[in-house]
């Protein structure tokens, strides 16, 4: 029942004391005359209602996540207490230097960390997300080669296997998109980058290792043929939980990158937000980048870079969340940000070989992070498909991976267990991956109404695109 | 070091073995040595838990927090009830990733479609999404989808807070709109050149209200003269203004768009905020982001989906309306607690205390010798302009432990009050204040 | 699965720094031998148990909690944040006492107040719940005697239908307990309690209103019976919450009064403690409190009773309980204290009146904050007992009422919905007892199978005592 | 003023009409006017959350928060993981009652099931109870459950902190028990006075291991002493030096009992704490206090369920083996994720760091000059004797926020370290100390 449906005229809570000053209103043309709608409950009612939703959620403390490409690892409780700390929640953006010295620390610290952990020079932790990193990225790209009065450069170069927002990007930077074909390793079509490249290309974007979860081998050579036609290359962070302390995406030859603290740095989804997406670049770049920097050694202070692309917002950055992922990089530390990857990398393998004999692997080698199967053939046998499995695993109390992605796999399941999973966590999965597969063969129908445990059954998204239902009306 | 991995070293060689590998470095072995790392990074060594605590809680120190806040300029310090970080505290709702299994992530889901009503509630709208990353992102959101084929111009009122400004300019950077600031006149938006520089190509007009010095535009002939024009109106709102104030929908707005971190969010150094959109039903498929629907389940149930994704970058990559992906839904759920808990009685409270305590400490300052730059109404943020420089204003009260308005240049200050700041403290800011020298 | 069958050797959390001093060890002959067998879990393993855990409690949070004689109201979250003040988490008992000003100032701002809500002249803080103050408040009056010579009075009366924890305090306290019977309207027996009093009696322990949810109106007579034949009135304050600001306790003639902090004054029960149990009383008895007491304006200063009765526990009780406890008064105050109460009884006999045409009411006439049912005649009918009906109340959310007590009432169910529910949740409560009724009439099978939808169905407790399995065998 | 009611006055009266009523006086009006209160509680008038959250903080910042302490006697500051508050802060937990009804309250009940089956290997024993209110009635309860018909003396040892000999006097007092105490000789308990006082009464004998002076005592030969007399053997111990020192089962005792709130609980201003109680097996039915059983449901599926109620007061009433009724449940949640957390080799370490700070500073302390008392091996507490008043020596340390020893007397301190105390801050105590004058 929704908190509206729940609300009575005329209840409430008391949070605020009358006014200890003269109650001053606006004129009437610029009064409020719309009437207000908002929930009239008791405490204990919303208290109620909260712990309602919160039971109709599941999180990464319910069960295991395999969510491909979202590296739903652990999120520490020491993070989170952290953040919370007053000396941190209740300082305003607009404090005097002398008075945020320690905020200042926290900004510069991690700008560190992130630089060496991923072989940049300079970082802004100012982009909300990844998406918002990928556009402060391409900005900065953009504002390059301006710089150098190169006008002509009005493409931006993207794998066919790319994640969604990378295209979205490039065209919020004004780019227009070329969308490189992969080979059928799953990587980088050489020929056709080299096909494409030219000095009307502005830069390319890439992850590696790449959406479907393998290291792209011909990686220098592709940054190479993107630097020698002039352009630029960019780093997609998603996947760079499966690197770290191995490869640093500076020394692969790119020039500028995101990171997302929500998924590499185990800062919490919060169901969608909010994120944290850094981007780094390399020296030629950090002129440009956007907000301020911390500079200054004893006495910390906020410098902008002097040809700045500007703002991406307001402040500073997710500051909070960059507090968590600061806590976090602390914890680890110099041995344990590249066990994290290890481990991530060795619970991928673990998983895919130990489902291979029956879910084909898009691509049979090594993964890393996280190993993408495809579910065509079972479709065209038992009619059972990716949704279909996916679904299935609710039941179980399991996360489905992501469905459907990278595009260029048919009927795909992208695992990524992430390494903060237990041998016995990732058993349990597979054994119910293997019944689940076994039940497609058997009860193809079961399977097909599966959930049945979960608060609802299989929604009806298409009538909800359809006929938009966005709000309650009262 | 700490670490999260909880296999141990023997289990990790067993699962090696088991797939038919000797050691972790097999699994990296296939990357080319030329761009492995030599060596260790170079970042300080890992810490135990006890340790990381002691170090931040120094770093947290080094930040003076301020007792009595006399600041906004975009970022608000209000009365935040319990029941907030009480909720979104609930690691299930906390831990989550974005609900695209709707099954099993009802509660957030409904969370959203319930913050969605909220915000077309408080801002007259038809129809929100479920939030972007903060304010300033909002306006150049509303800006940018705003933009038609024939119509690429931005016209933004010089009356909005720099950063909004520089925001919407970055994004134009990237999406090539053009971007014409109107001058701001006696501390509003100059309605002239306004009507002198609207035309057929002009998009939308953007302005913020109450502006960056805390005044009430004349939003509604504003809009006026931008409806005539056949442009779009972009209105920015605070949202705890809007319980006393003429909403957008009121003054004619098409798209509402705003800072909520007034609504529940601490200041939190900046971030996280979250900025709120909504707009009239026309303009439904235009909105950026993710928005939640109401459906049914197979058995008729109802539920709640991600809808409209036709939209969005994951189905139409590089036309997508926008490139976000994610919301700020932890963040637009602390603002559904905060709205319910605070509820129509609460929300209309803080508004007129904001607005009374603005005027009592305005007039107190006027009686001591400062000049209220204000000439239009203004809600809980104004000017003063004193002889005596900002700067020794401002250190004087931090010596006590206020922090004083924001200046604005040597010697305009911008000041706010909200439900927080009581009557004995504004009098304390008026006799620190009167011991001020005038230079 | 408990935590130690989810152990694995080797695992663990990294929570202490290698020490900064040279290691001491103790003599071998105070060394520990006996192995460990502690749980060895990652923190996200730890994470995931105690979220399983959780979800396998139902709290007040949770839903309808009409627990007979336990008072679950609605606990408020502002009450948990102020006593999470590290000003008063992180303080030590012994520190001096002008560091400690701010505690001493709840401690004795909290004393003014349930002084005055009980109509009693001293409080001490210290009992740590309610079994506890009536310990605490039996050695009052055993002081007091013995402070007078008044060696003979080696019994205490407790009616039948007190609470258990009544009789137990007395015989804890080395006294001879008389059982009272009680009248055929639920009260005490007037004539039978005049038969009982003599110069043998140390004293009477009474409830009022009583476990059956009325008031007896001869408390005056009753508490005047004592007293003349010498004896003190011990008020148990487990049902005060039915009476807050109509009647005080101390103006029905009662001596000693324990309060329950935890019931009447919101703070959570933590499934089963810490509670707080205050004890107050009459100046003539102020003398021999237990602990400190605090004194003074400026500074406040804690001091012993000269013939203070010792030392309860150590310290100055349950403090952060009382935090909480003080946090709910001021919140209330003067209309709302009054207020609370009025709605208690009003919700209870909201309920009463909405189902005692079904279920017969061992006492129907007005109740106070709770009443009693009894099931008997459905049980002889139908078969269904008051366990079956409790059982069955789980199936839909509902927590039951307390089952079979008092035990004057036969298949007794005690229904006590407190103040803080609405009057949707009554409804929905009694439209589920009713249909339980009706069930019990068609279906009793069905209702003997209950529960089914929780995580166990009825355990076997006869088993369990039998074959007493207290511990994990490693 | 605050409110939880959720009903409206128009509410309320609507179901008193329903009900057949037309006020809430009628409610009330059999209780005789003689007993009424006439007019209103004189306490103050009730606040809103804002004003309550203020003046609440006000009263907290009166207290003096340190940073360093080195003072325990009963109370002990040690690093407390952030998995301890995270999970007790969980409301399904936080907000039940007493686990009556089992099928619902699974959680609760195999929370102190693991607890109890923590205790037990902490301390060696066979069964422990689901906690008292604290190490003080614990010791008492401990003390009284040996009581049997032709034994009702107790000896306690004076070597035992002065507030558990006040409350087991206090219990005695009340059960009528015998209490003699076994004076004190060189900080431990004198083995000869013991040796002549035992008698064929003697129901008990209770030390503290390490005792208040931080000694560990000879608890083996105690222990022979106690039952070559037939009495039983009561053990008070300190949970965190198990870790490294002898259980109560590997001295011989027949019961252990001990404060449980150096296992992860607030100081608190001293409490909430938790009363630990263990015993042999044979003991069991004479424990006090909730116990928590597994079972199985009637599918034949593990649970837990509240057992061995035959002792208890809600069913023999006055021939119950205590009064106790409430645990200290969520204490117990908080004691068993806190061992959970910190496992084998984090209890072992806490306490090696204890004991190897303490004797660090002992050293430093005996370099300038203090003289320490103990002659026994201490564990992480012990007496210094300094010709400089303790009262000078502590206000040099409050001074530079640094909480010192406890004073036992006009020379005499009680010092103690934990493991959150830094090499860092013992030197610093030292070069403070070094400047305070030998009067």
């Amino acid at each position: 029942m929704l908190v509206f449906e729940k609300s009575r005229p005329g209840r409430g809570c008391d949070l605020l004391p009358a006014s200890d000053v003269e109650i001053y209103l606006p004129e009437e043309k610029d009064k409020r005359e719309l009437p207000l709608h908002l929930p009239e409950l008791s405490e204990g009612e919303l208290s109620r209602h909260y712990t309602e939703l919160a039971k109709k959620s599941h999180g990464v403390n319910d069960g295991f996540y395999p969510l491909g490409s979202c590296t739903m690892k652990y999120n520490p409780k020491i993070n989170e207490d952290m953040a919370s700390l007053p000396g941190f929640t209740e300082i305003h953006p607009l404090q005097p230097e002398h008075t945020v010295q320690g905020c200042l620390e926290v900004i510069g610290e991690i700008e560190n960390s992130l630089c060496e952990i991923t072989g940049m020079d300079r970082m802004t932790l100012q982009p909300a997300a990844g998406a918002h990193g990928e556009f402060t990225g391409l900005l900065l790209i953009k504002a390059y080669h301006e710089s150098r009065n190169d006008e002509k450069r009005t493409k931006i170069l993207v794998p066919d296997s790319a994640h969604g927002t990378n295209p979205a990007s490039a065209a919020m930077a004004g780019y227009k998109v070329v969308s490189i074909p992969s080979a059928p390793d799953g990587g980088v079509d050489i020929e056709k980058l080299r096909e494409a490249a030219g000095d009307d290309v502005a830069g390319l974007m890439l992850t590696n290792p790449n959406t479907v979860g393998l290291f792209d081998k011909n990686i220098l050579e592709i940054t190479n043929i993107i630097h020698e036609c002039g352009g630029l290359c960019y780093y997609d962070g998603a996947n760079l939980n499966a690197v770290m302390g191995t490869v640093r995406p500076g020394d692969m030859g790119f020039d500028v990158i995101h990171l997302n603290l929500h998924k590499t740095f185990s800062t919490p989804h919060g169901g969608g937000g909010p994120g944290s997406g850094p981007v780094g670049c390399k020296e030629m770049l950090s002129d440009f980048l956007p907000s301020y920097l911390v500079e200054g050694e004893e006495t910390l202070h906020l410098e902008k870079p002097e040809n700045s692309i500007g703002e991406m917002k307001s402040f500073y950055g997710n500051f909070l969340v960059v507090v968590k992922a600061l806590t976090y990089i602390k914890t680890l530390g110099r041995e344990g940000i590249p066990e994290a990857s290890q481990n991530a990398v060795l619970n991928a393998n673990y998983m895919m070989n130990k489902l291979k004999d029956l879910y084909p692997m898009a691509y049979d080698e090594i993964c890393m992070h996280e190993f993408v199967m495809s579910l065509a053939d079972l479709k065209k046998n038992t009619g059972i498909s990716a949704m279909d499995i996916a679904k299935g695993l609710l039941d179980d109390g399991i996360h489905p991976p992501t469905m459907y992605f990278p595009l260029i796999v048919d009927e795909a399941l992208m695992v990524e267990p992430t390494e903060t999973e237990s041998k016995e966590t990732l058993d349990d999965a597979i054994a119910v991956f293997r019944k689940l597969y076994e039940l497609a063969e058997t009860d193809p129908e079961k399977l097909h109404q599966a959930p049945v445990t979960t608060p609802v059954t299989r929604l009806d998204e298409v009538n909800a695109a359809r006929h938009p239902h966005l709000r309650y009306e009262f | 070091m700490g670490s999260y991995v909880p296999n141990t070293l023997e289990e990790r060689k067993k699962m090696l073995q088991e797939i038919g590998y000797s050691s972790i470095e097999d699994l990296f072995a296939h990357i080319p040595e030329e761009v492995k790392l030599k060596g260790e990074l170079d970042i300080p060594k890992g810490k135990t838990e006890f340790e990381v605590r002691r170090e931040m809680e120094q770093i947290a120190e080094k930040n003076q927090v301020f007792r009595t806040i006399f600041r906004g300029a975009g970022a608000y310090r209000h009365f935040i009830p319990a029941m907030v970080k009480n909720v979104t505290s609930k690691e299930n709702l906390l831990t989550a990733y974005t609900p695209y299994q709707a099954e099993i992530s009802q509660g957030v889901l409904q969370s959203i479609f319930e913050y969605q009503t909220m915000i077309c509630d408080l801002t007259g709208m038809d129809v929100s999404n479920a939030s972007v990353y903060d304010g300033a992102t909002a306006a150049a959101e509303g800006v940018a989808m705003c933009q038609e084929r024939k119509r690429h111009k931005a016209l933004i009122s010089g009356t909005v807070p720099p950063y909004v400004l520089e925001v919407v300019e970055t994004y134009c950077f990237g999406n090539g709109m053009e971007l014409e600031v109107i001058p701001e006149k006696d501390g509003l938006t100059d309605k002239e050149y306004l009507k002198e520089h609207i035309d057929a190509q002009t998009a939308c007009v953007y302005i913020q209200h109450p502006n960056y010095y805390g005044n009430l535009e004349d939003a509604e002939e504003i809009g006026e003269i931008v409806h005539d024009a056949g442009a779009k109106y972009v209105m920015g709102v605070n949202p705890i203004s809007l319980g006393v104030i003429k909403t957008p929908a009121e003054y004619g707005a098409d798209v509402a768009v705003g800072e909520g971190q007034p609504l529940g969010l601490s200041l939190g150094f900046g971030g996280p905020y979250l900025g709120f959109m909504a707009s009239k039903e026309a303009m439904m498929r235009k909105l950026p982001g993710r928005i939640v629907g109401e459906t049914v389940d197979h058995n008729g149930k109802t539920g709640y989906v991600l809808t409209l994704q036709a939209r969005e970058q994951h189905i139409r990559r590089e036309k997508a309306s926008s490139n976000i992906c994610s919301n700020q839904a932890l963040c637009a759920l602390a603002v559904g607690v905060y709205l319910a808990t605070m509820g129509n009685e609460g929300v209309r409270q803080a508004a007129v205390l904001c607005t009374s305590k603005a005027h009592y400490l305005a007039e107190e300052l006027q009686k001591i010798g400062y000049k209220i730059c204000n000439k239009a109404e203004f809600f809980h943020e104004f000017v003063t302009e004193s002889a005596i420089p900002a700067e020794q204003i401002l250190k004087a009260l931090e010596d006590k432990g206020i922090l004083g308005g924001y200046p604005l240049d040597e010697h305009h200050i911008l000041w706010c009050c909200t439900e927080v700041n009581t009557k004995e403290e504004m009098d304390q800011v008026i006799r620190i204040l009167k011991e001020v020298p005038a230079c």
